[in-house]
């Protein structure tokens, strides 16, 4: 859409005048301007598909957990085996139908004049019935919760208020290939290790957003502590550099997804001495597990994905990288102080809760089957580096802030970010993957586009 | 959820609670005293020297849930820390590293101890104590203060005459957590 | 005015398209907008009469408190025996003219400048007269304080900025007849036990507003734990059922005023053990004299109010409702562990802070001649039951700030308050009163008829 | 105004100051910390129990007066608690019910308590005891807490050995009250 | 420009209609209105000049300090002996350059990516050089922190965005020939005693802006214990009357600045027993020399000033006053208990932070060569009196909140401040110096003067 | 900068520590408590009572600077408040009159103690206290409170038999002070 048919914001400008799509810069205004969040309410977090948890987090009927979709508080809850997403608002006159976070009961009464709801949002009825105190204007059935459209992938659980919209399989594209990898390969499937971790944050949830889009390059320097004192170090106690981490190939999608596909090779090496040239992929993925699985689930694997994923897995498998609009994924191994490699399984969302305010949500994952000793370790070595009190994203946190408020200031609001680092590399030779993907040193293609689909749905009718 | 709620062991572990202003209880004052004055100063290798080996550091979540439910309110399937002496030792490697962002510049924090009650335990020279702590923080120019209330459940171990730290659990009481990072200890 | 030339909010709409007169439906989304808020600071505290206190709060000259009237601050303020409003704010550069919430000054002196004015607003002068240090421009009559056009009715303060809007007496129309029951019942009238109570709540002020337009349905289940452990619990132990308490009578007004009137019968029956239909009006009202009165009374209350409206009070009193546009009154018998029954007089007062906060004013009554035990036993009782500790309100307190959040939600703001419970009475037979008038169990309409009010002022010119 | 304004005699009532370290100071100590847990963990028929049958507790009012009128800043012919035995019992069956909306869910508070000094009073076995309380209070998900801080000032009374809580003067820093009602003990 | 080409504010209205330049009123919205806030940032604080520090803060190359200008945040640093001032906005992707309050470093490496710059803001570098991850579409020239404007003046740090604007010369215009008699007068010149306090007080910027145009009126109530209790009591501990104190000459300028120049006569007269009008300039100056200097610097003053402008500091020296738009000086003779004087050199800056608080800095000066016992005395003189703890700021920091407060009322924010005491008097006869002068009791011209300048700002292109 | 950071010598002061329960240190808690309730209950005079002649009582700045320039942090070359008796005297004296409009009405606060701990030093009699202090302000109708958490390094001089205050540094924990005075003491 052209910009001068645009919405105009109170000081005249459009949307689209906030970014250069020839020379990839986005004005600092984005990540702090209360009518931008506004917009974003209806046609970002009203449009997308977005995660809002994990079934074994609800596993039986009448279990229920409250969760947000942009600044609505929804129900999620089992019904009949199902999951429903329930606007969490009373019909009657708005009273939250749960205060709880938590909980399980077949029927949600709202307390403040006692209509009554099913699991899946149905109406009941309210007291004293033969006052018909809900009137008789409308229906009961048209007197239910307000419900979302909700899939299921790999046991996460998704819903989105866009009705008619594009499918789940449609909004993921050519990067289901890639998520199938990390979300659909074991036979048990993941579970949660519990509820979620919440911290809030004083900062845009895109200034978290965009980075979710597989920004490598501040690992170097934010994050360096890891090379210096930390899982990096070098065994002689040097400190490590983490460049080689960053080179694999980095998966973009119009949609605005990213993935960063790191080589396992060196780590193969380190693990077994052998040169990975020689090993097979079931060599390979039977020395180094997936996070969480054990050398013997190979056949799982085999069993789950195609010959050309097993492929991708055991050369340069996924191991961090977003969601659009506000998801972060992290399944990483993280090498041991006795050399061996522990892995992590973790997803974040960054929740909106105003322009400069975020609620950071953090699930840790392990396999159904992951064995009790492996997912104490699995568990703890996350909480340690990601989440509140994570190592590394303790920087992140504190980090943020800071670009909301210099977004804030008149000069700092018309300063641009930069998405100037571009792959001039395209596919790894032979690489059995589809979609955009570029090989080598982590660039910004990754987050430009992620840009490129907010301006997108920002800027649609 | 898959994790069985670990269970809160710690109040089986009171025995007779120890007078207020004996020698003993005067002892765990002045640990805490000083241990908060340890980590409001960054002095944090100091910290570390003042737990045992084998401690166990647990923060866990909580949730709201129904007074009926409460005592699922506390969560420990999941924590916001979950530590042993190891990586206690590593976050006190960090925040004396050069990188260590989220707290260089450094929060200026005070650590409010009260409410102080201790008890016997089953084993000799162990003592469980309670304590309530309110933490205010400061970073950068902020104008406002993040409070961090909490209930702190430890076990004080007596060794070579020094109390120390063997086993802690923190209580907060928020879901959300107010402050935007636990980059420092509680 | 119809909706077109109404002004537009900053997405477009107008207060209009957020109603829906013919299904009677609100937009939540009224209870969060700022824009509205600062819309209803002109078109409502603005036109509006506000109550502001009792005097007996100012019994002698220079006696003055402090009040607001929406987001202004005023003096009230006694000066040869009448009342004055003035704005407190400085004609010279703005400053408080007072910072104190009570005290007793002949001249009011500001601190900036030092400026001087008399307790009914009147500039008296600067200081260094010879300096004329407040200039030629305007003359001394031109440099008072803003004042506010005032009525004393039933010894309350009620104070407007609508200069030559209408009279209090027609801004109460029909209700006055019923309200008068109340506050102008006896010789000595009501006096306040001490200075309000003030708290604040994380609340739009209109989720306390709507329901202070007599909504009784949430007595049942808000309130419930008054029949399950309070004072409506059984003799036996048994959870007492609070629908009967719901029937009885309510009155509606075109001016968004609203009043329960429930009936005595029971009560009485229970106190006296007669058949009510065997007693006289003034057999009842010795029997269960008005709160705060005693037996002998009558003899005020027959020398004070007509013959219809005694009949009215002996039948079913008006106990609870409120006054548009902030109002609620309680007037109501408590029963006691003992068999007695208590009665309680508070007026509230829910002055709007912002579109998500509200300040809380509760005001205590006792007669003028209530016996000392009486009044203790009142006061407590009130104070137990009402306002910032009262096992009753603290239910509402808590309630109010759920509206507030989910009218935030992008779905949430379209969500609608429904007001479908609709009457099919009409007046009780031989009801001797006036004004818009239903019989039986609670319904919809009073607070129906308080948001066309809104709506009304709202869209005015 | 129609009732006067109950003067406040509860210094009237303290005598020598009883010294710190001492039993009964020590007695008083423990006293509060145990009623500060009761409280914050939801035990309201317990506290109830460390109230005597004429116990009385108040919770006046504050305004802001002129430094020369400081003694009217606080208002006893309205409050915003007046209770008695029986009003504070039926309060804590309402909270433990199930329809205490306004606590239930609870909210998650700490009672830091501090600053205490205990007196003799003219009565053998009744102390008054001054205090100093702070509440932080979060409820659902809010990432603020309200903050009630307060001076208290209680008369302590013996019973078979253990102090009882015979009266209780609460006395606010707010006159606009900042957390939305008082369904919680002070 | 005409208010109907103007820009509107939400409710229609224009800055324009915000003041009556006939009657000398500004309407008290101006102190809380947050469109208002937004555009000052711009028209206010993006194009006058604005005071940063003293170069004293930072005497050695590598050294800086981190400052605001408005809402940005800006590095000042010292470079090869000269003076830069840089956005503290990372060109990358928005993080705050330094977090530090003050510190010393030849590169300042940003903590997200580590892009680096040079302390005169050039861009040096980003990491994994070889990877170029600036990218190429933007040259290294391109990249480095933008610059604004910087003067230094009596060491003074100032600066502005308005980079083709008016020289600070033009912009102090005749106010300078008085500020000379401050900054310029001594061949050391000031030093600061350390960083400046800072602290926030929850008031617009504009309700201390405006007082700080020689608002003298305000001493007599609002400081009035000074002469109760204060260093104006008289010797026989009776109350000491101010007036007097008010009696000079004020200098208004067309760019808002102001000073009140403040008979030395009597002060004089007390010290010596002598006759002033028998004194000779030099005999005055060497009696009663300048806050921190010495009898023996009449030499210097000699050197740097002109004779008119020594005559004018023996008969009226400049004590307080303000520079346009947010700067209070105070240079000032306090009396002793034993009789003696001891000066007082501060400095404020009342930095925005919103529509409803501002940050107020305080800087305390010393002359570099002032006897340290004497510099001493000056500074504890000094932190008593001023700044966050000063017994006399004390009362302004808490007045101003409550005209921010009343500037919220929809009655209040119409209320008008007043500008209606108005010299009559002109220059005193053989007065020496340039500019609009006026002789005797302060008046209100001089902030007048500043509002008029604040709505030409406002209102220009 | 032309002062030079004024170094802090009070940790210099501070020999054996003294024991937590000893006299002296249940004597210095009692100083606190009774200092505390005397600010808290605008009693200006009386607390410049408690004071020595040859007091010297300062407030230095805070700067946010990194960890390893940390005690660059607490700036003594200007301070928020730098005072002797004299200067005392005159706040109080000023309080005490008719005109402090900023503490006329009165800041409503409590000043909640903690954290004590006491020091022998080179002089008998004089004693080097550590202290936190967390000061709750609240003015006119504000529906939160200002925070003022410090330190306070104290020296306490006996002055017979009575503890005074001869010196005290307060050190905040803001570089930009949340509260818009310091027309309290701290
Ligand atoms: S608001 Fe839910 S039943 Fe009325
Ligand atoms: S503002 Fe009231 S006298 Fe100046
Ligand atoms: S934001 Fe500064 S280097 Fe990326
Ligand atoms: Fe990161
Ligand atoms: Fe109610
Ligand atoms: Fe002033």
């Amino acid at each position: 859409m052209s910009a001068n048919t645009e919405r105009k914001l109170a000081d005249g400008s459009t949307i689209s005048d906030l970014i250069d799509l020839e020379r990839r810069e986005v004005q600092l205004r984005t990540l702090a301007d209360r009518e931008i969040y506004e917009i974003e309410q209806d046609k970002i977090f009203g449009k997308t598909w977005l995660l809002l948890g994990h079934e074994s987090e609800i596993p039986d009927d009448g279990n229920f957990i409250q969760r947000f979709m942009g600044d609505d508080s929804v129900i999620v809850a089992r019904h009949k085996g199902e999951v429903f997403v329930s606007l969490n608002v009373c019909p009657h006159r708005g009273m939250k139908i749960t205060t709880q976070d938590a909980g399980s009961t077949s029927i949600h009464k709202c307390i403040y004049h006692g209509w009554a709801f099913r699991s899946n949002g149905e109406f009941l009825g309210s007291p004293v019935a033969d006052q018909c105190m809900h009137g008789k204007i409308r229906g009961k059935d048209e007197l239910g919760l307000q419900q979302a459209r909700v899939t299921l992938y790999g046991g996460l659980i998704f819903a989105t208020w866009n009705i008619d919209g594009p499918s789940f399989e449609d909004f993921l594209g050519d990067a289901k290939w890639y998520y199938d990898m990390l979300f659909c390969r074991s036979d048990g499937g993941m579970v949660v290790a519990g509820p979620p971790q919440r911290f809030v944050v004083r900062a845009n949830w895109k200034a978290a957003g965009e980075q979710s889009a597989a920004d490598g390059f501040h690992t170097l320097m934010l994050h360096r502590w890891l090379g210096e004192v930390g899982n990096y170090k070098k065994d002689d106690g040097e400190s490590g550099d983490l460049t080689p981490e960053m080179f694999g190939a980095e998966v973009s999608s119009p949609h605005g997804h990213a993935l960063r596909c790191i080589d396992l090779n060196r780590k193969i090496r380190r693990l077994t001495g052998k040169d990975p040239e020689e090993l097979s992929v079931e060599e390979k993925l039977r020395v180094l597990p997936p996070p969480g699985m054990t050398a013997d689930a190979f056949t799982q694997l085999k069993k789950n994905l195609s010959p050309e994923q097993l492929e991708a897995m055991a050369w340069m498998p996924p191991q961090v990288g977003g969601m659009f609009p506000n998801v972060l994924f992290g399944f990483v191994y993280i090498p041991q102080a006795d050399g061996s490699v522990v892995g992590s399984m973790t997803l974040h969302a960054y929740v909106p809760k105003g322009p400069d305010k975020l609620e950071f949500i953090n699930w840790i994952f392990v396999e159904k089957d992951t064995p009790p000793e492996l997912r104490e370790k699995m568990v703890m070595q996350t909480i340690q580096l990601f989440g509140t009190s994570g190592m590394v994203e303790q920087d992140d946190s504190d980090t943020w802030p800071h670009m909301t408020l210099t977004a804030k200031g008149p000069q700092g609001r018309h300063s641009t970010m930069k998405y100037q680092a571009i792959y001039e590399t395209g596919k790894p030779e032979g690489w059995p993957g589809p979609g955009i993907v570029n090989e080598g040193f982590t660039k910004d293609d990754t987050q430009w586009h992620w840009w490129k689909y907010w301006h997108a749905l920002m800027t649609a009718e | 959820m898959t994790t069985a709620n670990e269970p809160v062991n710690f109040f089986e572990q009171c025995a007779d609670e120890i007078a207020i202003g004996s020698d003993v209880y005067n002892q765990a004052l002045g640990f805490y005293y000083a241990e908060a004055r340890m980590l409001d100063n960054l002095r944090y290798m100091d910290w570390v020297e003042t737990l045992t080996q084998d401690i166990k550091y647990n923060v866990p979540l909580r949730q709201t849930r129904l007074v009926k439910d409460n005592e699922a309110s506390i969560i420990y399937s999941m924590r916001h820390m979950h530590e042993d002496y190891r990586s206690l030792m590593g976050r006190a490697l960090r925040l004396s590293g050069n990188s260590a962002w989220a707290e260089d510049p450094a929060s200026r924090t005070k650590r409010f101890v009260s409410n102080v009650q201790v008890f016997e335990t089953a084993t000799p020279g162990e003592y469980a104590a309670l304590s309530y702590l309110l933490i205010t923080r400061n970073r950068f120019d902020d104008d406002h203060f993040d409070l961090i209330p909490c209930e702190r459940r430890d076990i004080l171990r007596l060794q070579d005459g020094v109390l120390k730290l063997a086993q802690r659990d923190i209580i907060l009481d928020q879901v959300l957590l107010g402050t935007p990072n636990l980059a420092i200890f509680l």
